[in-house]
């Protein structure tokens, strides 16, 4: 189970690194995306993989490690997923005003092969 | 008077319902708290919705749901049969039907039966709301799929909406 | 005493600059009565100082790290205060005539004072740190002066120069004298004199040395960064004569006085000081010989002066220090008071260049004869003052070091220097004031104002006095100022006119003889020499200067374009190599114990496969962006099934509906941004890239292996066993969330409201351009409109429901209040926001706002009962009819996280999805 | 109630921003500055209360939510977290007075957006506990974005792209970190994290390594160090003035974290990861210092070599701390707040030079008019600041840093640190003389031509004028009265040096209604 | 009277939904239409309700309602949102 | 005995639901044509995962820990939702055919094609729009 998870993680950094150095923001924003999946497991696993024992009392139910999941690693997930959550916005609402205010959904604001048009004059 | 204090019974009865459903729990103060919202929520929708359904005979819901039921479970079986089976031999075509109902909710209704009745997937609605396009995979008789339509369903929701 | 001393020009300099509109008059008296002021206080000091005192002055400034404000007037420094004030008194009377109307007086007297207290700074400096602290003021402040005529481009590129070349030598000074510090312990100057051996003894000597030499050549133009000085000479002339004749070109000499006990006495010090001190001294002389500005003869002659100092320093002998700091008086004298004539030329005929002027004795006559006198003095006439240290230099210079063949060779430097000094004097003299011309002069010469002869009258009847008189005059004076620099080392001399015919009077008069012969022979090929004589170190400077700019900006642009994607790139590299290199020297750190590894069931495998593939397909699809967005939704997905699926059931709820939120946003995007745009075609980067990623994807997989296969500690032990009865919930992670960690929480709240706020405020006013534009009325649809009615109360319920039972079970204020904003967002997908916000008319500011505000009163009311913020209370109400009731108090903090998240989340999605749309065919004006 | 007023640098900014939210819309400009300045002054004065109260040398521990610091979160007040809080109120304030001069009103939200920024400083200089340190992160950074953001457009959307995008990324790869390390360690505590990092086994000790190494590297490109500063030139460049100077110490808080980080976690004490990353640190960091310099030297827009500026000062830093002994971490401390405030100066000075030059901007190109003069001296004192020359803050940080080396780095340290000066020198004084010099000769006599536009008279904002003033009359302070500060931030560096006393404190703090 | 293994049923179970999910999958890879891909985002959708719900009887547990009520009651949010895109770009009119 | 009879009632429920859902997504990778498509997992599905309910509040009567109906809140919710996102869908997918169904004056129309993707329309729209500026 720890390889598959392992390896989920791997798959998803790979796939999201790879997008992130692409040159269009959407294309970013995706491998943002796939990004912060692959850090929610990867601190979520860091409370080792328990199936079938989440950290809600149950009555009767000793409250030890032994039969609960580490609540500690989930909360720090949920918050990191609000926070991902909140800076995709911000990255998305960015990229459109960058289209909307300079004509072109690279990453850098310029096609490629268009001068930049912020570089001084040389003095 | 009833209608500033409740707004909609049927809604806070659902309300209620759902309430005391999820909390799994019958003990007073559930039920004061299920109360509670079951007065509170219609309000708040009301301050969102233009307009609350006017129910007719609500009692014919019942046989309807019943059949409904049954309906569901044999039809798809059909559709199992229809899936399985060799695709070329399915006869599907889009028909318009013509409706009877002017309630909104009333049509909503009859068009998620028509949609969960396999079959038949209710796929648009007329700008005058008179005509239901509806997908068909597997028919031979326009006509007389409607009228089994119109009359299995639309004719008790007729009933409830008035 | 000292300190008002010290005080008093620069608290001039600050009167004037902060005195506003008075008048050119007011201005002159006040910038000279700070050096007449201080001349007095001098004076008042002299005794104390002749009869071998010290006075000194402290006030600390940083003791821990060694820098006080001490001050300390031995006779050195009173000699170089005096000089400092009395030519400074002098040019200030004449540079009040001197500058023209247009001149701002009050920042020429302002930089001037500034520099001047700067100097006085540097020579009264007890602190070595002090010292550094005025040095790189003079430079600053000689900066101004010498762009004062900013619109002049020779005046800007010399500031330039020479703050880059003084403060490079301030820069490595600095160096230096930390250095001694470190050797000696301390800055202060009688300890750092009395340490000369340990100085000399340690490792650090030669990088001492280099430093502080490095900084004591620059300033006082020593070849090869001798170049600066001529180009400062864009200056105003007041300045030049100033600072460039007699005052702080001559802080590098006096620094190598003041550092003479700590650091002369090696054979580097005296080899390396020497040979510069010589190459400097004919190579100045040379260049002076073939200038035609006046003002660059002189500024050449300076430096050839200063190598004088130099070598005489450098020699070490006592008598030849004894001549360097004679010399350093006698060039001040003579020096100003022919950069004050220069000045007076140039002002009356209106222009320097020794082509055209000539035959100035008849239109100047006073000036004319001061300035020949002065030249005299220069070229080391007997009976005026330059003979008399030129005289001594000879002598040191014939028995100078151990190396014969060395001695051999500072000798014959020497007589060339006596040659060439002749011949550039009189070229001075001859081209200036005797033979023909002027020509072609804008206006008829003649005397300036009394006022502007007076400065250069004083300083030649000086030159005269000490070259007749030298025992009754200079020689108590030079005493002093010897017996501060040398201390007890110091020997006993007199001074005298005549000594007798001897091998320096010889190399006099044949320095005399060769001067003439070389300057009357050598005249016809001027021009000739015009056109050899370039001044290659300014040149060399200039084109190595300006390739440092370009280069620079060739690079920084180069570097940081701006591009994000190499900044990434750079990232992830580094964040690769930091991740890997603890385990390259021990590669089986890696390997953990796979006994620990739990067996996977099928059903995991199928739901892996269902991931993996849907992040593979978002990669291979990324360029359509709606089918990207649909397969990057079932990975969300699938990772929320994964946490449901591993007892994570409140990760797996907040991440669905995240998910599901997020994928609105982004078709909101979508909707304004290329829905494919042109991917470049570079598989060579893409390789990269890809491999790039493949690495981090391993390295990543591979940490989180080993980190999930190695023994876990952890502390939620007790945050499992304490949730219950300490902070009244079942479900610990709802306990984590709102009471163990609540600030995390109340952190990750302000950041959700502060992304609604982002969002909104770019948005708001902005109008973008939609990428696609459907024609048609918007579009009508009733029953899922239908729907929304029937659901917005059940999914209120189940909000209310979420988040009161949150403690206990999944749930909470996060997810229920994302639980009502969806389905809100689901009516304005369905019935258009108008009609939303027509009839909800909630403002989703104010709700962020109020959330917060009771998230944080929900946390302090802890404070009233004494408890710390966050700390959750509880009571059990047991009340008839209802029952048992427990209330914890976290809810109230929860109830500010729940309103913001609903607020910020629908504050979002409506502002993005109600933007200002701009026409398509505004687009054609781009 | 006392024990309470360290929560008042987070708390009081966070209710401020959250109150002129709410009143932004019904109320004037007018009540909103007012209400920020309010804000600011009582942020002003819980300050420099507990940094009166951190001086003393206790290490002060709250414990949120009365929960012992192993499960809970802990803000700790100690004489670092004082001084980055005190900080950033002297800071904020001629931020916020600049800002007040007329950007508040054309930037939606942004006095709610400043005090939050603000929380979220204090929040990560206050906090005890590593996770909470990168909400607080979080926290700043948004706000940061919408502080850059609000009411621009363009490029320097442009821009903001490349911040947002790099610190999302940075962010992502903070959690990383954070989940190797409490999955290798167990605890978010720093002082926890201190006291098991000392136990980690000798062989056991390279995945606690490649934890902290990433750690350290989320710090260092926040910090924007070599190769990771490339977001900072355009970033800063294209920032409102106001909040470019407010950015001053957006890199300091990496710093700061990268200090306390290695101090407490990674000191000598460390067993098998002490020291760990010092080396590395020291060489990018003079390498950046000189890469800072050089840009200074290339720069062709004024705002471009602050920013360069900037980076200098964050080499230097890095250096400072990397060699990590009492006196360069003093010298460091001594030094971050002058380069705060000196930075922040030239960021306004630069827009005050672009204002005026209209269309030509802050380019390096001399066919503008002139600046008025105050403008010039400004600039003057500034660039004397940040060059390092004597007598004004830059030049007493750089020598308290050069004395402090110890002899085996003294060549590389000295070398890099005089050089890059040079090059700021060379670099700052042909930006001065471009664009402070008159540069033709008519230009001050030129009679006004009939009919031709009257050149426009220079408008010193009053309001901007003085948030200037203040910011290098700050830097006058610190040299005037270099002794004490010199003496607080060395009693700083003792105190970070013997970590012992914060974990000790920390652990022994008990909840005030709790078992412990 | 022969025992009846329910758990051997549900473990079943779960595989079979798993295979439908991956089917799922297949059309949401393969398209080709933008509709298709929503429905088979929607099938993957209701499939997690009944996967959870037979995990949840096959863990013997009550924790998973919260999550399989949120999709049946939301789940389909993603279908408006997308379905309304590919009908006219804008979402919110 | 009542135990056993439960215990049946809910392994017949459960092979029902996995059928169906299993149907319901087999349909979708079978069938041809997306209307012929959406059929299935509209209803097939949606009534599988009623019977996976139904079996659970079953089993978890007998087994587990007693009667918990509310599940059946779930299925309701399904069951309301379900249908309007197929109506949806097939909103989406009318609106991407070449030749739609006549309005109801003209009840019979044929199955149009759908247009192959949304996607590519945007493609042609951005060439189309792109062409004219690199042209200037
Ligand atoms: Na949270
Ligand atoms: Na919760």
């Amino acid at each position: 189970m720890e390889f598959a998870i392992a390896s989920g993680i791997g798959v998803l950094v790979a796939a999201g690194v790879y997008l992130l150095l692409r040159a269009r923001t959407f294309d970013v924003i995706l491998g943002l995306t796939l990004l912060s999946y692959a850090t929610n497991l990867l601190i979520f696993s860091s409370g080792r993989l328990v199936v079938g024992k989440p950290p809600v009392l149950r009555h009767g139910v000793e409250t030890t490690a032994a039969y609960y999941a580490d609540p500690l690693p989930q909360a720090l997930v949920l918050t990191a997923i609000v926070i991902a959550f909140a800076m995709t916005a911000v990255v998305v609402v960015v990229a459109m005003r960058n289209h909307a205010d300079l004509h072109s959904d690279h990453v850098d604001g310029r096609e490629p092969g268009q001068a930049d048009n912020s570089a001084p004059p040389p003095a | 008077m009833r209608r500033r204090l409740f707004p909609s019974i049927p809604q806070s009865l659902t309300v209620f319902a759902f309430w005391v459903l999820m909390a799994e729990d019958y003990r007073p103060g559930t039920l004061l708290m299920a109360a509670l919202l079951a007065w509170l929520m219609p309000h708040i929708a009301a301050r969102l919705e233009r307009e609350f359904a006017r129910l007719g005979n609500v009692w014919i819901l019942v046989p309807l749901a019943m059949r409904l039921m049954v309906d569901i479970v044999i039809a798809n079986v059909t559709v199992a049969r229809q899936v399985l089976g060799p695709e070329a031999r399915l006869r599907s075509r889009f028909v318009w039907v013509p409706l009877d109902l002017t309630n909104i909710h009333g049509i909503s209704a009859l068009a998620s039966i028509i949609t969960l009745t396999p079959g038949t997937l209710s796929s648009e609605l007329s700008e005058d709301r008179r005509h239901l396009l509806v997908h068909c995979l597997d028919v031979d008789d326009p006509q007389a799929m409607i009228d089994d339509i119109k009359r299995r369903y639309e004719a008790p929701m007729l009933k409830v909406f008035p | 005493m000292l300190i008002l001393l010290l005080a008093l020009p620069f608290a001039a300099a600050l009167a004037i600059a902060l005195a506003r509109g008075a008048s050119r008059r007011t201005i002159a008296w006040v910038a000279a009565a700070a050096p007449l002021l201080g001349l007095g206080l001098l004076a008042w000091l002299t005794p104390a100082v002749m009869g071998g005192a010290i006075p000194a002055a402290s006030l600390p400034w940083i003791p821990e790290a060694g820098l006080a404000l001490s001050l300390r007037l031995d006779g050195l420094a009173w000699m170089f205060a005096g000089l400092v004030l009395g030519i400074g008194v002098l040019i200030v009377m004449y540079a009040r005539y001197y500058l023209s109307e247009e001149d701002c007086s009050s920042r020429f007297f302002s930089c001037l004072l500034l520099f001047m207290g700067a100097m006085l700074g540097v020579v009264l400096a007890g602190n070595l740190l002090l010292l550094v602290v005025f040095w790189e003021l003079t430079s600053i402040s000689s900066f101004l002066l010498i762009g004062f005529w900013t619109h002049r481009q020779d005046a800007r590129q010399g500031a330039r120069m020479a703050l880059t070349i003084t403060g490079l030598g301030g820069l490595a000074l600095l160096g230096g004298v930390l250095l001694i510090g470190r050797v000696v312990g301390s800055y202060e100057l009688d300890a750092v004199l009395a340490a000369g051996d340990a100085i000399r003894a340690s490792a650090e000597y030669p990088a001492i040395l280099a430093l502080v030499l490095a900084g004591v050549f620059t300033k006082s133009a020593q070849f090869p960064l001798h170049f600066w000085l001529p180009q400062a000479m864009a200056a105003p002339t007041p300045v030049s004569a100033y600072l460039h004749s007699a005052t702080m070109v001559k802080a590098g000499v006096f620094l190598l006085a003041r550092l003479h006990p700590a650091l002369a006495g090696t054979d580097l010090f005296f080899y390396v000081v020497t040979t510069v001190g010589a190459i400097t001294l004919l190579v100045g002389a040379w260049y002076a010989i073939f200038q035609h500005d006046l003002k660059g003869l002189l500024a050449y002659s300076t430096i050839s002066h200063l190598g004088l100092i130099t070598l005489l320093f450098g020699l070490s002998t006592p008598m030849a220090v004894v001549a360097g700091v004679f010399h350093i008086l006698n060039h001040a004298t003579f020096k100003a008071s022919l950069f004050m004539a220069a000045g007076i030329i140039d002002h009356e005929c209106g222009t320097r260049d020794l082509r055209r002027l000539g035959n100035l004795r008849r239109y100047l006559p006073w000036t004319a004869a001061l300035a020949i006198v002065a030249s005299l003095a220069m070229a080391g006439i007997p009976l005026l003052n330059g003979f008399l240290s030129k005289e001594m230099f000879f002598a040191e210079a014939l028995e100078a070091g151990d190396d014969r063949g060395f001695r051999i060779a500072i000798s014959i430097a020497a007589l060339l220097y006596g040659v060439f000094g002749v011949a550039y004097s009189l070229r001075f003299v001859h081209d200036a004031f005797l033979g023909s011309g002027p020509r072609a002069l804008p206006v008829e010469p003649h005397e300036p104002p009394i006022w502007m002869r007076i400065p250069v009258a004083v300083l030649v009847v000086l030159c005269l006095a000490v070259g007749i008189l030298p025992a009754l005059t200079v020689e108590p004076l030079l005493k002093t100022a010897v017996a501060g620099t040398l201390g007890d080392a110091a020997p006993t001399f007199s001074l005298a006119v005549w000594h007798g015919w001897n091998l320096p009077l010889a190399m006099s008069l044949g320095g005399l003889a060769g001067g003439l012969a070389f300057y009357f022979m050598l005249r016809r090929l001027f021009a000739l020499h015009d056109a050899i004589l370039r001044t290659w170190g300014r040149h060399l400077f200039q084109v190595n200067i300006e390739a440092l700019f370009t280069a620079a900006g060739r690079f920084t642009q180069r570097v940081a374009d701006g591009g994000i994607r190499r900044s990434l790139f750079w990232m992830i590299v580094v964040t690769l190599l930091v991740g890997a290199a603890p385990f390259l020297g021990a590669p089986d750190r890696l390997l953990p114990d796979l006994e620990r590894s739990q067996s996977m069931p099928w059903l995991g495998w199928i739901l892996w496969a269902v991931m993996v593939a849907s992040t593979l397909g978002t990669v291979a699809v990324h360029g359509r962006r709606l089918t990207a967005l649909i397969v990057i939704g079932a990975v969300g997905l699938l990772v929320s099934l994964a946490f449901a699926l591993l007892s994570a059931p409140d990760l797996a709820l907040t991440q669905l509906m995240v998910e599901m939120v997020t994928i609105a946003l982004m078709m909101m995007a979508l909707n304004y941004l290329p829905k494919q745009s042109k991917q470049a075609r570079t598989p060579l980067r893409r390789w990269r890239d890809g491999a790039l990623s493949a690495v981090a994807g391993l390295g990543v997989g591979g940490l989180a292996y080993a980190m999930m296969l190695s023994p876990q500690q952890t502390i939620s032990g007790e945050m499992l066993a304490r949730s219950l009865p300490e902070a009244y919930g079942a479900n610990v992670v709802n306990v984590i969330l709102v009471d163990f960690r609540g600030f995390d929480t109340f952190g990750e709240i302000t950041v959700f409201a502060v992304a609604a706020l982002v969002v909104h405020a770019l948005l708001r006013w902005a109008r973008l351009r939609p990428d696609e534009v459907l024609p048609g009325p918007p579009v009508q649809l009733p029953i899922p409109a239908d729907l929304t009615q029937l659901l917005f109360p059940l999914a209120l319920t189940v909000s209310i429901y979420l988040f009161l039972r949150g403690h206990n079970a999944p749930g909470g204020g996060f997810i229920a209040g994302l639980a009502i904003a969806v389905p809100v967002l689901i009516k304005y997908v369905v019935q258009g926001a108008r009609a939303v916000e027509a009839t909800f008319g909630f403002d989703y500011l104010r709700g962020i706002a109020i959330g917060l505000i009771v998230a944080t009163i929900g946390g302090l009311g802890s404070l009233v009962f004494g408890l710390p913020f966050l700390t959750s209370g509880h009571v059990d109400l047991d009340l008839p009819l209802i029952g048992h009731l427990p209330l914890a108090s976290a809810l109230v903090f929860d109830t500010g996280v729940y309103v913001v998240v609903f607020a910020g989340a629908l504050l979002m999605l409506s502002t993005m999805g109600t933007v200002r749309r701009r026409q398509l065919l505004e687009e054609g004006g781009h | 109630m006392m024990q309470h007023l360290v929560l008042a640098p987070i708390l009081v900014p966070l209710l401020c921003g959250a109150i002129l939210l709410l009143l932004e819309r019904r109320h004037s400009t007018r009540v909103l500055r007012i209400g920020a300045s309010i804000g600011l002054a009582v942020l002003l004065a819980a300050s420099l209360a507990l940094f009166a109260r951190a001086a003393g040398g206790g290490i002060e521990v709250y414990l949120l939510g009365d929960w012992p610091s192993r499960i809970g979160i802990v803000l700790m007040l100690d004489r670092l977290g004082a001084l980055m809080v005190l900080v950033t109120s002297l800071l904020a304030i001629p931020c916020l007075i600049y800002a007040c001069a007329g950007w508040d009103k054309r930037a939606l939200h942004f006095h709610a957006l400043f005090q939050i920024q603000l929380a979220g400083l204090n929040g990560a200089f206050l906090t005890g506990d590593v996770f909470n340190l990168f909400v607080f992160f979080e926290v700043l950074l948004i706000a940061s974005y919408g502080l850059l953001l609000s009411g621009g457009r363009g490029e320097r959307m442009k821009a903001g792209m490349h911040y947002v995008v790099f610190n999302i990324v940075a962010s992502t790869l903070f959690l990383v970190a954070l989940a190797l390390i409490y999955g290798l360690l167990g605890t978010l505590n720093m002082a926890e994290l201190a006291v098991r990092i000392r136990e980690v086994a000798a062989e056991d000790a390279a995945l606690v390594r490649a934890a902290m190494g990433l750690l350290l590297v989320v710090f260092c490109a926040k910090a924007a160090l070599l190769p990771m500063y490339l977001w900072l030139p355009e970033t800063y460049a294209r920032a409102p003035a106001a909040v470019a100077a407010l950015f001053t110490i957006m890199t300091k808080v990496g710093l700061y974290a990268l200090l306390r980080v290695t101090t407490l976690m990674l000191g000598d004490e460390a067993g098998a990861l002490a020291g760990f990353g010092r080396g590395m640190l020291l060489a990018f960091g003079l390498v950046t210092l000189l890469l800072g310099g050089l840009g200074v030297v290339g720069a062709l827009r004024l705002r471009i070599s602050a920013s360069y500026l900037v980076l200098l000062s964050a080499g230097t830093l890095f250096v400072a701390f990397a060699l990590a002994q009492p006196g360069t971490i003093a010298a460091g401390l001594y030094y971050l707040p002058h380069s705060c405030f000196a930075g922040a100066a030239m960021f306004m000075i630069a827009h005050a030079v672009q204002r005026e030059r209209g269309e030509v901007g802050d380019r390096l190109l001399p066919q503008a008019p002139p600046m008025p003069r105050l403008t010039g001296m400004m600039y003057m004192v500034a660039a004397v600041s940040l060059v390092g020359l004597p007598p004004l803050s830059g030049f007493i940080g750089k020598f308290l840093l050069l004395a402090a080396v110890p002899s085996a780095h003294t060549g590389a340290v000295y070398a890099a640190v005089l050089v890059g000066s040079l090059l700021a020198l060379i670099g700052l004084s042909r930006t001065g003389t471009r664009l402070f010099w008159r540069t033709t000769e008519t230009a001050q006599v030129a009679p006004p031509v009939a009919g031709a536009p009257v050149p426009r008279k220079p408008r010193v904002r009053k309001r901007e004028l003085f948030a200037t003033t203040l910011l290098l009359g700050y830097g006058l302070a610190m040299s005037v009265f270099a002794a004490p500060v010199l003496e607080y931030t060395q009693m700083t560096a003792r105190q970070l040096l013997a970590p012992g006393d914060y974990v000790r404190e920390v652990r022994a703090a008990t909840p005030a209604a709790r078992q412990p | 009277m022969i025992g009846i293994e329910v758990d051997l049923f549900i473990a079943g179970g779960l595989v079979v939904v798993g295979i439908a999910m991956l089917l799922s999958l297949w059309r949401l890879v393969r398209g080709p239409t933008a509709p298709d891909r929503i429905l088979a985002l929607d099938t993957l959708y209701v499939s997690t309700i009944a996967l959870l719900v037979l995990f949840g009887m096959y863990l013997d547990t009550e924790i998973y309602f919260e999550v399989a009520l949120i999709i049946a009651m939301l789940g389909f949010f993603g279908t408006v949102v997308l379905s309304k895109y590919v009908v006219r770009r804008d979402i919110v009119e | 005995m009542i135990t056993w009879l439960v215990d049946l009632l809910t392994v017949m429920l459960l092979v029902v639901g996995c059928f169906f859902v299993f149907l319901g997504s087999f349909a979708l990778v079978k069938l041809t044509r997306f209307f012929h498509r959406i059929h299935g997992p509209t209803k097939a599905s949606t009534l599988g995962v009623g019977c996976i309910l139904a079996a659970s509040i079953s089993y978890h009567a007998v087994h587990g820990s007693g009667l918990h109906p509310r599940e059946l809140l779930v299925a309701v919710f399904l069951f309301l939702t379900a249908p309007v996102a197929a109506h949806l869908m097939s909103r989406a997918a009318l609106s991407l055919m070449d030749k739609r169904p006549e309005d109801p004056s003209d009840p019979t129309g044929p199955e149009g094609h759908i247009r192959d993707d949304a996607d590519e329309r945007a493609e042609k729209h951005a060439r189309e729009r792109l062409q004219p500026r690199d042209g200037r």
